[in-house]
């Protein structure tokens, strides 16, 4: 049986990225902010995941205007990484598991969530920043993905109750894969950032804070919150906060079994123009 | 029409619906050439002549090269696809996010280094 | 207020759509055919529509296996006429109603529909046969039509369920538009067939008349049909009759208004592989 | 792998389902490609040359080019997406579909003018 060990959220910022490609991480505006990632990148190697379901969106890169799917799954076999306009990031090609994803995207559309199937993508820094973040610099990435992209560019953006019960799908749709797999579910984007406009720039220290509590203590509560919320008190970009709250619902006390850990916990301004928010919650075995 | 639109009230931000997606398809549609190499050499070569093969009005043209991120975004871009103009002219998303706001490149950077704009940031501040 | 109006189910065999443009309508085998639409052409005369909500399947035309959306909706201004392999039909091309499409798709988003938003779409037979079907010959199509297509193509497809629940969703949105319009909404595909390996040419009589009269009369009970009836008894492409279901969950009585009014019913076989369904429902003024 | 397949039972019938799919991915993009009026010309010139531009197997390749549906189906394909093989050749969906039950032409005519094949058919009556 394939089952969820543990769930990762972090900030996906891209600017990120572009430190570690352009060898920066010692600068001390950078070292704080990967320094939050020193426990991470340990316990990874001590917790290495057979496949990650990496929840993240797309920034205009695989899905222009012409096509906008709420949900999409990638259920190939490889990803390659986009070019965003400054070329593709130098890191390695992204290997899919496309048994388990066509597996959890056959339980999933039957739980009533209406998934778009994607055989084709290029990944961007929604998906690559996080991987780089948690493994480093490696050859190639140590466990295959499964990219599942949330739309959060056009409005309405699915809410966070909608996400949430979508990670309560994924969960029975892992847990019904009769391979043995550990695999982890990760939550990407936000925190607290504004992009655009006068308003660009907006950090929210308290607001972002208080997410990370009620992710971990009431994680039901926490997807009532509307998105003119997230807008408001997080910044227009902080909505891709929801996304979160997809792999929490993945976890095992949603569906009555033990609280997670908290593994690891890190809060950080700025990165760029943006919040960093990072957390590792652990399933007890 | 009658769509709830709560977020119409926030002040100095611009939500992607479907009204302005739709203002907004065609300068868009330009942005996501721009991640193809190739189209950036064009855009760069000469940009009059690249945008005027886009079907976008002559506003949306000028804010392009005029790199009026603002007045883009209320002509119907969205920031994630203006981002990839700011890539064509090896811009962070932090000197084109700051652009927006009036402020200088420093004086942004400060700003976020120093925890970044408040929450409760009104817009009115500035004409104080 | 828009409001809708009408319901029109019908087959829509791609063999249809080329004997009209081919001049073979006189032909004994397919006059047989047409003398069912009859009454629909002049029905619809008389009571025009300003927009059609078109329900149909995408054949492999817009959608190849690089993306699959379960539920699509076309908010574009216009839509070409696809090449399906033998030349685009020659009918004209198909106006949209962006501002509508938007308000509906925003609108069933929000109530937990995962939509993917379209905004470049070539239109196959599953759409042009049913407007050929209804309108004849003209020069240009006699109203605007948001092609909304569902994936019955890669397993799994939506259930009856989720189609009919979709389909008081859709109600919903268009009841909210503030725009005094005349809408109909069509649900097309089907009836009994299968195109595929030795089975093929499966039709069955009895379980269509059947899906008919319980479309009509039990439309929330026919919604609980899984696919694999569907598949046995209706054959392996009459499971596209699931999207019939869509269009009948938007009908006022499921909304607790009175029942509809049967204005026409028509049922035929064959055309080429395909047994032949009609329906027309009107909701009472 | 677990997932609910009731539908494998069905004499005569494959469901196109994520595992189909996955192995027919390249013939079904394959079929797509002859949408394009150009691409079916490419393909009539020379259908060997044109299929070896695809990561097809050969069994896939042999298939389309004898025409034999029912291998293609069972090496992946899905017969919307072989529709478009037919539609090169100038066959109808009725020669197509008919091709796969070991029928001739005008007798699967006859028979879908006779009101179809019956749905208690379970391919065993041809043996009889
Ligand atoms: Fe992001
Ligand atoms: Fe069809």
């Amino acid at each position: 049986m394939a089952r969820i060990t543990a769930s990762v959220y972090t900030s996906h910022v891209p600017a990120i990225g572009a430190a570690m490609d352009l060898g920066k991480t010692q600068e001390p505006y950078w070292q704080k902010v990967f320094s939050g990632y020193d426990f991470s990148r340990q316990w990874i190697k001590a917790n290495k995941p057979d496949v990650v379901f990496l929840v993240y969106n797309d920034h205009a890169t695989a899905f222009s205007l012409d096509i906008i799917p709420t949900f999409a799954i990638g259920t190939a076999a490889e990803f390659a990484v986009a070019d965003e306009g400054w070329g593709p990031r130098p890191v390695p090609k992204v290997e899919g598991a496309p048994e388990l994803a066509a597996h959890i995207a056959h339980s999933v559309i039957q739980q009533d969530f209406d998934l778009t199937i994607v055989n084709r993508m290029d990944v961007d820094h929604g998906l690559t920043v996080p991987l780089s973040l948690m493994c480093g610099q490696p050859r190639e990435w140590p466990f295959k993905v499964i990219p599942f992209a949330v739309n959060v560019v056009q409005y309405p953006v699915p809410s966070g109750m909608r996400c949430f019960r979508l990670g309560q799908a994924i969960r029975k749709a892992i847990e019904s894969f009769d391979e043995d797999l550990n695999v982890q579910i990760w939550g990407t984007g936000g925190m607290s950032h504004q992009l655009q406009g006068p308003r660009a720039g907006l950090i929210n220290k308290e607001w972002d804070n208080r997410f990370l509590d009620r992710l971990v203590e009431d994680p039901e509560g926490l997807a009532g919150v509307n998105h003119i919320e997230y807008v408001k008190e997080a910044g227009s970009e902080g909505i891709e906060l929801v996304m979160w709250l997809i792999a929490r619902g993945a976890m095992a006390d949603v569906a009555g079994g033990p609280k997670p850990t908290v593994k690891h916990r890190f809060y950080h301004v700025p990165a760029s123009n943006t919040a960093v928010g990072h957390l590792i919650l652990e399933n007890k075995q | 029409m009658p769509l709830d639109k709560p977020y119409a009230g926030i002040p100095g931000t611009t939500i992607f619906d479907a009204d302005q997606s739709r203002k907004g398809y065609w300068l868009n549609q330009f942005c996501m050439s721009l991640m193809k190499a190739e189209n950036r050499e064009k855009f760069k070569a000469d940009e009059r002549a690249y945008l005027d093969q886009w079907p976008m009005s002559e506003d949306q043209k000028q804010a392009v090269m005029a790199r009026d991120l603002n007045r883009c975004i209320s002509l119907g871009g969205n920031i994630y696809f203006l981002a990839k103009i700011g890539a064509t002219d090896g811009k962070s998303f932090q000197q084109m996010a700051g652009s927006m706001t009036g402020m200088s490149e420093d004086a942004y950077r400060e700003m976020m280094i120093g925890g970044g704009r408040p929450a409760t940031w009104t817009g009115k501040e500035e004409k104080k």
